[in-house]
């Protein structure tokens, strides 16, 4: 059976949720494991979760790409285990270089908690591997810092490789400007690396893996990530 | 400089000083006499409010905690309790808007957590001046960011609250913030240091020269020498506050600590008398040993400080090494500054010397209490009830209640709540938006409701109605989401206590209070009082605040207030009366503020909350929603609209005798808007009976049009995604104005 | 023509950020960093003919629009 | 020994922040402002001896934690 790290950063917070995803809605094992630990031998899979690390002071996840514990999920990452930054998660593996990109304040300039929809654009990533190709789920984002900016070059090979893995759309699938909450660049909610196992998102399948909490799509994001998981094991 | 001056700057009157000199048997040093000045100012010790205080009933058999701890603790089954209180801080959001609002969220969560609980929810509820001011927009901007920047970087989800929009918060807005916390019954700390030589633990951010005498500014009114009074503000520091909440709550698994306590208003001093008096003990500390942001700071400035995120424990003597190595964990200094004594002293040392002496007592619980003159407004025997006729109707109903959504009081919120992270922790299964919010409570069935409540311009009218509507508002919305109130906590925002008529406006919202919770069985476990909320002399309305927590013991019976399915049957529940005096249509149609508000009469509204209690444990409703501003035309509009976008039309008739716009936006209390299963009506009619409560069918749900026609003839019919837009965007929209 | 408008805490003001950045900074062995105070910059790009229109108007948006004077100091100056 | 780093936006980044207080001075009838660029600026205490020092640890500073390549460029000044 897989062991999923869920690494804890001080002023993390949605480590817990992502947690009893895994561990008591899938049944899968999932650990918290410590900032200042320097190893993840043992672990197949690790997962930045969400939060404030560090307060988000300076920039959103700049802080957190000098702990100890960033080494060893840089380690996992060239090893092709999978690894998932979800929203702050995703913030720190784009200020530790692990994928392109940075994030602006959303145009709002204001945090925004919300559902809205995503359109899942590859089938063959750690979390979208259960999904079909062109799929539209329902999860909730919660941020002020998820304007994807990446410059032209970065983008085109982006979109030329099809490294995007969700977008924001509107109920019926499509790209418009309304359903972009925060102004990312092609609407860009979520991206892999080249080699395809690090994957990070801005939108939180932690919020919404069972249906009294709006709804339950983001269970079959962790179901990929388990599935993709014991494959590539 | 001489006394006159010196008790002027420190808001101390001539009697309260002699007083002290009569108690110390000496006069004060200036040291001591900046501990009276905050430990006596109103903020800390209650001076004009605790005589009316007294008269809450603040016993029940499940309540562990009442009021006199940093935060009532109720038992909610499972080996668990509730911990919550509200608290305000309007002086300080005025100020400086976005600071002021987030660090009162910062003080109310430490409140919770210093109890040993684990913070699960927040509730904020805000009252501004109208937003076509500038001031009101860039206040209302900032205290919202603040309270978002505060409660979401600690991943504590807001699920709820309430804004009012009146004339009477221009310029003295009021921001109340709500955090409830979840403890293992059983180990619930409190703040009394015991155990002669225990160390004395300081831990959190350092100590600056910022806030120093917030508590005696929150007590005096505002003019223009506020602006000198800024320095006085605080910025907070919500990452610091995380890993604080995250080891104190390590350190309570541990068996290292025997008390603690928040430094919130008056910092040092408060924390230290406080405990010692709730103990019966004294307290050395050295102030050499606090830590210190800035160099130079004098004794008087580290005692007054009130530099946010900072925590004072007390811990078992030989277990210093164990609470150390837990604040290193998370990168904190817990600094050993003083121990426990014997003799009832706060003693104070400084430089090797005595720089303060004082019976902790004489601070905490021996400050003035004044039983302040009462003075009923001439104003209040001329209100008389306001009905439909009174008023000129509408020609057109459709435009009428498109302008009531439109009302900023009235429209949806969801500009100001996106702001805040309400699904961290993936417990919200009621979303803001609702009645009330609802947190599921993992690794059990239950859930807890909650919600805050409060009519400033009922209170303004009739303190006593105020009083007691509130706590009637916020009870009927946790019965319109299936829960049970189990306890209360209020805030009382009030004028200057020294004038005869809001002294008597909040003695009898007290009453009104009392009478409600006597009536519900809802005690009272908390709360806080804020006076002095004037600017340039003039009061806001009187505005009390209630905050009712609620079990819902199986979650999966939790209502919605959206309607659910076509085809559904829609029921009135309680009876329409002709009563405009007061309400949100008088002020946003016809521009009146006056009249009788709604009566309320305790015993229908309690049976009304029977009849919701079975019905929803029967599972015979699809959905629920309770009748507040607006009356019965704004709950049907509120209940075609669901939390994530869904939308459901109604064909509604109505018979009633009295004219249309009466039976639409008439106040009438006691009052909840269903929809139910056409095989669950018959049940629920019998359920109806035997309670005692009116039961009326209305309409039906379904299409995508709200269609109203009143006494045969038509009078509403609109799109409801026309409706929605109005209401969805009202706010936006009176921002950008 | 350019005017810069730097914005900073007043200095009895608190600076969680900075403070936060200089603990780090410790943790990564810049230990002669003793302090850290973070502040705002604003370019303005200012369509008027002289240094001394500049100025005056960067100045007055500095206090009306860009600072805090609760929390917040500022400067101005003007490049051409 | 004092040094500020100051950091600013690439110029193809584009910045939300400085654009709402562009429109916002735009409303307030600041027409001549055509341009608002934010920035940060750090003000660093520095315990070392030399100026040479205090701007080579500056910089390498602002190069590894205070700036981002990826969006900012940055620039050191030192003051004694
Ligand atoms: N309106 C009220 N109703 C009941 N209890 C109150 C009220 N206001 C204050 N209290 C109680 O008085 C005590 C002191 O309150 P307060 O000074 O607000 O606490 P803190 O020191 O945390 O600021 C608390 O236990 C509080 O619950
Ligand atoms: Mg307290």
């Amino acid at each position: 059976m897989p062991r999923f790290a869920v690494c804890v950063f001080p002023g993390s917070n949605c480590e817990e949720d992502v947690q009893y995803a895994l561990q008591n809605v899938l049944g899968e094992l999932a650990e918290l494991v410590w900032h200042k630990e320097s190893s993840l031998a043992g672990y197949d899979a690790a997962i930045l979760p969400g939060g404030f690390a560090h307060g988000d002071y300076l920039r959103v996840g700049a802080i957190a790409r000098f702990s100890p514990i960033m080494d060893a999920v840089r380690a996992m990452a060239d090893d092709g285990k999978p690894v998932i930054g979800i929203c702050n998660g995703f913030q720190m593996l784009q200020e530790a270089g692990l994928l392109p990109g940075a994030m602006l304040r959303n145009q709002t300039l204001t945090y925004i908690c919300r559902y809205l929809y995503l359109r899942a654009e590859r089938a063959d990533s750690p979390m979208t591997q259960t999904l079909a190709n062109g799929e539209i789920v329902r999860i909730p984002i919660g941020h002020a810092d998820g304007n994807f900016y990446a410059d032209d070059e970065t983008l085109d090979t982006l979109e030329r490789d099809s490294r995007v893995v969700f977008r924001y759309v509107n109920e019926a699938g499509e790209r418009d400007e309304s359903s972009n909450p925060n102004g990312a660049a092609h609407a860009i909610a979520g991206i892999t690396n080249e080699q395809g196992n690090v994957v990070g998102l801005m939108p939180h399948p932690d919020r919404c893996y069972e249906p009294e909490l709006g709804t339950d799509d983001g269970r079959k994001l962790f179901e990929s990530l388990v599935a993709w998981t014991k494959d590539h094991a | 400089m001489i006394l006159d001056e010196k008790l002027e700057a420190h808001n101390l009157t001539r009697d309260e000083y002699d007083t002290i000199v009569s108690k110390l048997g000496r006069e004060p040093n200036d040291n001591e006499l900046g501990l009276f000045s905050v430990m006596w100012s109103e903020h800390c010790s209650y001076k004009s409010s605790r005589v009316h205080l007294k008269r809450l009933p603040t016993k029940g058999p499940n309540v562990l905690q009442g009021p006199g701890e940093n935060a009532g603790v109720v038992d909610i089954g499972e080996g668990l309790a509730a911990v919550f209180k509200v608290e305000s801080h309007n002086h300080p959001s005025f100020i400086e808007p976005f600071q002021g609002a987030a660090t009162g969220v910062g003080g109310i969560i430490r409140d919770i957590f210093t109890m040993g609980a684990r913070p699960i929810a927040l509730m904020n509820s805000l009252r501004f001046g109208p937003l076509s001011v500038a001031k009101n927009r860039s206040i209302l901007r900032g205290a919202v960011a603040g309270i978002a920047n505060y409660g979401n970087s600690m991943g504590i989800p807001t699920v709820g609250g309430e804004v009012v929009f009146e004339d009477s918060y221009n310029l003295n807005p009021l921001v109340n913030a709500f955090c409830l916390g979840i403890a293992p019954k059983e180990r619930i700390f409190l703040a009394a240091a015991e155990g002669v030589g225990n160390p004395v633990f300081y831990v959190g951010a350092k100590t600056g020269k910022d806030g120093i005498h917030g508590a005696t500014m929150a007590s005096a009114e505002f003019d223009e020498a506020a602006e000198e009074k800024r320095p006085t503000v605080q910025v907070g520091d919500p990452f610091m506050e995380k890993l604080l909440l995250e080891a104190c709550l390590e350190l309570m698994e541990s068996d290292a600590l025997v008390a603690i306590q928040d430094m919130g208003a008056a910092g040092l001093t408060c924390s230290t008398c406080e405990m010692g008096a709730r103990g019966g003990m004294g307290i050395e500390i050295d102030l050499d040993k606090v830590p210190k942001r800035e160099t130079g700071m004098s004794a008087y400035e580290i005692l007054l400080s009130e530099s946010q995120e900072r925590m004072l424990l007390v811990a078992h003597a030989g277990k210093e090494a164990k609470v150390e190595a837990i604040f290193d964990k998370w990168d904190l200094d817990a600094s050993a500054i003083g121990r426990v004594t014997e003799d009832g002293l706060l003693r104070v040392i400084a430089d090797g010397r005595t720089v303060a002496s004082v019976p902790n007592r004489y601070l905490a619980d021996e400050g003035p209490v004044y039983e302040r003159a009462l003075e009923r407004p001439a104003s209040f025997a001329t209100q008389t009830e306001v009905h439909a006729d009174d008023v000129d109707e509408p020609s057109d109903l459709g435009e009428t209640l498109v302008q009531m959504l439109s009302s900023h009081t009235i429209a949806s919120k969801h500009w100001i709540y996106e702001q805040y992270d309400h699904m961290v922790r993936s417990n919200t299964i009621v979303m803001p938006g609702s009645d009330a919010g609802v947190v599921r409570i993992k690794g059990t069935p239950m859930a807890l409701a909650m919600c805050l409540d409060g009519n400033g311009r009922y209170a303004s009218l009739d303190p006593y109605l105020g009083g007691a509507s509130a706590v009637a508002e916020s009870c009927r919305n946790l019965a319109a989401v299936g829960a049970t109130p189990i306890g209360a906590t209020n805030c009382l925002n009030f004028g200057n206590p020294e004038k005869p008529e809001i002294m008597w406006q909040f003695s009898q919202a007290v009453d009104g209070i009392r009478d409600a919770c006597e009536r519900f069985g809802v005690p009272i476990t908390g709360g806080n009082v804020s006076f002095y909320n004037e600017t340039e002399g003039v009061g806001i309305y009187p505005t009390p605040v209630i905050g009712v927590v609620g079990i819902i013991d199986d979650a999966t019976k939790c209502v919605r207030h959206h309607f659910q399915q076509p085809g559904d049957l829609i029921y009135l529940l309680g009876e329409t009366h002709d009563e405009l005096g007061a309400s949100e249509y008088l002020k946003a149609v016809h521009a009146r503020i006056d009249g009788r508000p709604p009566r309320l009469d305790l015993d229908v509204e309690a049976a009304l909350h029977g009849l919701m209690k079975d019905a929803t444990s029967q599972r015979l409703l699809r959905s629920a929603h309770d009748l507040s501003d607006g009356g019965l035309g704004i709950a049907i509009a509120e209940s075609l609209f669901g939390p994530l976008g869904e939308t459901m039309g109604a064909a509604v008739a109505i018979e009633a005798p009295r004219r249309a716009d009466g039976v639409l936006f008439s106040e009438t209390q006691s009052r909840i808007l269903a929809s139910v299963a056409p095989e669950s009506v018959d049940t629920l009619s019998a359920l109806a009976e035997r309670h005692g409560v009116p039961l009326s069918r209305i309409g039906v749900t379904g299409g995508e049009r709200l269609d109203i026609q009143i006494n045969g003839t038509h009078a509403i019919s609109e799109m409801v995604a026309t409706l929605r837009e109005t209401w969805w965007t009202a706010i936006e929209r009176g921002l950008s104005s | 023509m350019k005017a810069n408008v730097i914005i900073k805490l007043k200095s009895a003001v608190h600076d969680p950020q900075g403070e936060t950045i200089g603990h780090a900074l410790a943790g990564l062995e810049y230990d002669q960093v003793t302090s850290v105070r973070q502040g705002k910059i604003f370019e303005l790009t200012l369509d008027v003919s002289s240094k001394e229109e500049a100025a005056s108007m960067a100045r007055e948006i500095a206090e009306r629009v860009l600072s805090n004077p609760v929390l917040e100091v500022f400067e101005v100056e003007v490049e051409d």
